[in-house]
């Protein structure tokens, strides 16, 4: 055990907040889930991409600079603490970018991954469809082997698709084999969104932005050099890209301790009118605020131990499930205060709202939290399914 | 004792049910909300028809004389369709409190038969929309859409004022008195667009023309009894705002759970029926938990708030009496808000997260609920204030 | 709506009020669950007896006298509000008595109830079996038919029989029809405990105290005027008493609303030096004082308004449910909340120490409140069974 | 970085572990807390051949030279069985205090040499039991069942005392020094009844005969500087008792979880398993979430105070370093008191409702570990206490 940085993440550390402190982009910037903010943050991202700083885990030759594990988290952290917003183009390098390292081929690997790190090519993930949502393995999208063409036909619907409105590319599971089992016979595609017969309709979220799509297939071809792994293996594949979104990989300790920066500045900058009003909301809410600290803090060590596991060369398991659970609450109880903090106000609209509204669906999507909490109890606990 | 409702409250609350079933579809709430109306006229005239306007004006003023328990009955009803518009402003803080100083002898005899009667009729039967400000810096909720606001600040006696009114802070505005807060502070609107919010500009104060009521109220002239009268009556109407907005909290609430019980019973994943799942179940259980036991203390502060203003009209109480029962009275209507804001919160949660993705999008209806109850939950004191009050009144 | 009381209502008030003063017990009396304790209980039981006292709502000719449900919460209240302990004959006047009066023959109403009231007959209820707990269909105790004798013969054994090793009767359930299904062909016997070849095995409980019994049943006889009902229809006799378990005449309002008062109480003598310690600690037992007392203001008014139903005269339903989920988890936080305030005295065994572990078997037993919320969903929002 | 432990660390882990679950079982633990024995004198003696008690002694001292991280993995063992005595007292606040006063050349050489290094040596190997005082209101954990008792009073240089102890404030003692509470005030036992209470008489100190070790401090002699650092040392030694009782209470939530896991496998109602219950998963999967995230903590904490400690000794920190990094241990003590005493909370409470009855009863081994888990959380701090100086230093 030794919970000090080497020198080398300490330098680091420190040419990254430079380069952020130097480069960073007008804040706040326009939210990513509509079409002008879209084009904003992928502009940024590019600008990110070219100094080397967009994808810092990967290796060179695709985009990166071969940083450790520890490295990315240091970078993430001062990415958020620099108050940067999370990235348009998370869902393919931290969702489909691990499958494709993990399952691609070479030819897919130079192919794919420095058009996504570049931003060339923006990837949305074409999981849920209007009968299958946590239950992954109920999709009915469907996939016919045209032999002479080499590939295949396409045709079904996906839902919920975040931000497919603006996005270029999607990655989705098809059923290859009508007589498999619900959790056989389904293959994992890597589709252009430019393809004959695709019609994207805007859907919009929660808060009234343009979070998502519905994605309809048409007889839409795809060629086999765009299957990721095997025909008929879909489920084992993206069930390596579920554990990433449970995981760490897409709500990493940063963004938790830079919004509980922020939680404390609100505070304070609010205390002496909390005060006034009565001690007793000032002292519930410094407690409040202190109990986000905590939970963000527990979130940092849990990642901690998390990464050195992966470290020392074990893979992260259903352990990806607990922190799912714990970042989504977590992410509603931080801006649930900030929200009390402002008081009477805390209804009209603010970034604090903005980020309330967001974290809303936490406990929704990459599996709801019961989905999840089913899975600690099977998985870690070994309690009998029904 | 009897804690049921007669049965001519419950013909009450049927009948505006159906009313607004039929006039306050979620089609016409998601207009507003997406903006293309601030509130619908004809089913506020509606509202005025069934009687709603006028539940807390004694019968010698046209009114249905009754009492704030029928109007919590309503509010639940409002509720569940989020009905928009400042009905409680309207209902409480205009036509009720006017009455109660007509009542009290504070008021002159315009309300009855002067040149106001008629300015009067109208409040009643809702041909005119009137809402409140209770302080200078105060945003006036549906301020531009009302045909009149009462300016009821502590200390004074109540006038009546119609404005300029903004609903953007940016927009420029003739003379920015003292109290009005800087721009910056003022964020333009609430979360849920379908509350309007208002500012009241004090430089263009003018009653002259749009109604004859005089509530010219020597203030300063009274005795010292009168005035602490006339601040009574104020905090009188207060209460009873707040009380209502706890029962529309109710409605809410109670909307919100429907909408997930009947989703849970419809919609299939795993290949079961997801309201099978015992965590489904749980969490609805909770939530319906919550509700059934914040319903309650809003009908037990109404009635007795009721019953304090019956005491006070007929000059039944000595100051004493006044003095601890109103104590009650706070302590009753901040635990009736306590619980209804929670109950509503909760309500909300578990409904997104009983609908999952389909509630989290703009197309569902949920969405409108949920920011109605935020809104609601914050407006008339915030749980934080009510729950101070109800700690120190328990813990005198 | 009237939700103020009559003038009678005031006067039964204050001559209850008054009787306690002048004939309450010393206190605090010794544990109800021990063999002295017992004793010392049934002895003011029975003095409350024979002032009319004991069983205020039933007709005079079974010892009550004759009092409105009304005026029954009403003695509640001024009970517990005078420090008094719950009743060690609980489990036959609130459990068993209601049944008898729905169920039984004029002879068994007769028999049974005065001597009930008068702790002639001390009750305890027969109803749960190692393998049958939360759920009771599972009982396995039979009654093999003596046809010759009038009457049947009961082998098996029950559990967790409240105060079992002290009380003279029990009531329970037994197969007499071994074909039918899980819900049927059970009867409902009430059994002398010193027939022959029954065994009583006192249990401790959590405390220490000896809460529990095991009954053993080895061939005894029971003659047929000691069913309650009719034979093989004893589980809808028994859902009658669990109904009254779990709703408001094993917890009325009194006894928590005192609760509350004696933590008021606690809370401003320990004011002094939880604010000296800090502010913070204060302010948050302040609150969760207050907490408290909404919540046992939310449940007298909940029973209120049920106890409105049933003097208007509908049956209370499932609603118990509701009841029993919302008074268990109470007691439980008006007795965290009083040891929090003892600060680090919390731990040493004092009254609210004892009472918090009482509290504890609160969401376990009457029914966990696991199946109550099953109960609740399924009853009174109408979600389908699995 | 590396949160991940040595080999070396988890060997030693095991290697306790396998000893408690021979020596000290769920059944001798029942005779203990059913008053037959004060503590296990044999089993205390296995855990001195094992090493427990010289974890923080330095190899120059005759001990193992380890830091407060093994200690807390030891804890967790501890906890995981119960253990009774005062392990943490003696560990910890004895042999490590005294430990650390002599690396900093505060203690006379009587711990390596003089008459006393028997002594010393006694107390590292086990075969005395020590326990410790804070201040002279406090009751001194299992004060009857030890030889001797660290006097350790803000101020003043530790003590050694070996007094008359009362676990029974009852019975009649010969001078009650003003210090000493009235017995109305001390109740007489905790309701975990192997966690022994006693009273010392501040009279009756006496350690001639005893033990020969000179721990004559001529505080008063010291410059400001050395009482500063004696102080903190004294500061320490309270931290790394707090936190190897949270290291414990991690253990116990762990015990408890795993007994409620095995049972909710094997125990069958309404003809399924209760753990495949949904509301049975849940539960224990809220739990287990909270155990997770309340181990890291304890484990961060640790480490940071061993390398604070390492740094003082190596006098390798400025003033401000020493206030600024002695803040943030504070902080991460208090964090981990606080998680640690929640997760045990909740492990008890959940593992009892998985149990249903059974769990509920005496003679279940269950209420033994939720009584312990309820002593611990008090002791060394109160949740209260503990939050509020996490809050303090957060929000500086």
């Amino acid at each position: 055990m030794d919970l000090t940085y080497s020198d080398q993440e300490i330098q680091f550390r420190h040419e990254a907040r430079q380069w952020l402190t130097q480069n960073a982009p007008k804040l706040p910037m326009p939210p990513g889930d509509t079409r002008e903010g879209f084009d904003v943050h992928r502009a940024w991202e590019k600008v990110l991409y070219e100094a080397g700083w967009a994808v810092v885990s990967w290796p060179a030759r695709y985009g990166g600079r071969d940083a450790s594990l520890w490295e990315w988290l240091i970078f993430e952290e001062e990415y958020y603490s620099a108050g940067l917003p999370q990235r348009v183009a998370q869902n393919g390098i931290f969702l489909l970018a691990p499958t494709v390292f993990e399952f691609g081929t070479q030819e897919q690997k130079d192919r794919i991954l420095p058009r996504m790190a570049s931003t060339q090519d923006m990837w949305c993930q074409g999981w849920s469809e209007p009968n299958a949502g946590s239950d992954l393995a109920g999709i009915s999208s469907r996939a016919t082997r045209d032999e002479a063409a080499g590939g295949w036909i396409l045709d079904g619907q996906k839902t919920w698709t975040t931000r497919g409105a603006f996005c270029t590319h999607l990655f989705g599971l098809f059923r290859t084999d009508p007589q498999a089992d619900r959790h056989r016979g389904m293959t994992y595609f890597l589709v252009d969104l430019s393809s004959p017969g695709i019609t994207v309709r805007p859907v919009n979220k929660f808060d009234g932005d343009v979070g998502f799509a519905e994605v309809f297939f048409d007889g839409v071809f795809v060629d086999d050099s765009n299957i990721l792994g095997e025909v008929d293996r879909g489920w084992e594949v993206a069930m390596a890209t579920t554990g990433s979104e449970r995981g760490l990989s897409l709500r990493s300790p940063g963004r938790f301790m830079a919004a509980v920066d922020r939680l404390i500045d609100l505070y304070k900058a609010r205390q002496g009118e909390l005060a006034q009003d009565s001690l007793a909301q000032n002292s519930r809410y410094r407690r409040q605020v202190a109990e986000c600290w905590m939970k963000a803090q527990a979130y940092k060590l849990a990642t901690d131990a998390t990464v050195s596991k992966i470290v020392a060369g074990q893979k992260p398991g259903p352990e990806s499930s607990l922190n799912k659970i714990f970042w989504s609450e977590m992410d509603i109880e931080i801006h649930e205060t900030a929200l009390g903090i402002l008081g009477g106000m805390g209804h009209l609209e603010s970034e604090w709202m903005k980020g309330f509204e967001f974290s809303l669906a936490g406990p929704i999507y990459a599996g709801t939290n019961e989905i999840q909490r089913n899975i600690v109890a099977e998985r870690l606990l070994g309690l009998p399914r029904r | 004792m009897n804690f049921s409702f007669t049965r001519d409250q419950l013909d009450l609350r049927d009948t505006l049910g159906e009313v607004l079933s039929k006039e306050f579809t979620p089609e016409r709430l998601r207009e507003i909300f997406e903006g293309l109306h601030p509130i619908d006229q004809k089913a506020w005239g509606v509202l005025g028809e069934v009687g709603m306007f006028s539940l807390l004006a004694p019968q010698d003023l046209g009114g249905l004389g009754m009492g704030l328990v029928e109007v919590c009955l309503a509010a639940e009803e409002l509720g569940r369709c989020a009905f928009v518009g400042p009905v409680v402003e309207h209902t409480c803080a205009v036509v009720g409190h006017l009455s109660l100083l007509w009542s009290l002898g504070l008021a002159g005899g315009d309300l009855l038969e002067g040149p106001g009667q008629e300015d009067f009729n109208n409040l009643v039967s809702g041909t005119k929309v009137a809402t409140v400000q209770l302080r200078p810096t105060d945003p006036v909720a549906w301020g531009e859409a009302s045909d009149l606001v009462l300016l009821c600040y502590e200390g004074q006696g109540p006038r009546l004022a119609r404005g300029l009114m903004w609903d953007d802070p940016n927009r420029p505005r003739p003379s920015l008195g003292q109290a009005t807060p800087p721009v910056a502070q003022v964020p333009a609107r609430s979360v849920d667009h379908s509350y309007q919010l208002s500012w009241v500009d004090q430089g263009q104060f003018n009653r002259g023309g749009i109604i004859n009521l005089d509530l010219t109220f020597p203030i300063d002239q009274f005795d010292k009894k009168t005035k602490t009268l006339i601040e009574l009556v104020r905090q009188i109407t207060i209460e009873r705002c707040t009380l209502v907005v706890a029962g529309q909290l109710i409605g809410l609430a109670d909307k919100m759970i429907s909408m997930a019980v009947d989703y849970a019973k419809d919609r299939t994943q795993f290949q079961v029926t997801i309201g099978s799942n015992q965590a489904v179940k749980h969490h609805l259980a909770n939530s319906y938990l919550a509700l059934d036991h914040a319903r309650h203390p809003v009908y037990y502060a109404a009635f007795n708030l009721d019953r304090f203003v019956e005491d006070l009209v007929s000059h039944s109480m000595s100051d004493d009496d006044i003095a601890g029962r109103w104590d009650e009275c706070l302590r009753d209507v901040s635990f009736a808000k306590v619980y209804a804001s929670r109950a509503a919160r909760l309500a909300g949660k578990t409904s997104l997260q009983c609908h999952g993705a389909i509630g989290y999008s703009w197309e569902h209806d949920l969405h409108m609920y949920m920011k109605r109850s935020w809104a609601l939950a914050n407006l008339w004191g915030t749980v934080d204030f009510h729950l101070d009050r109800v700690t120190g009144l328990v813990l005198r």
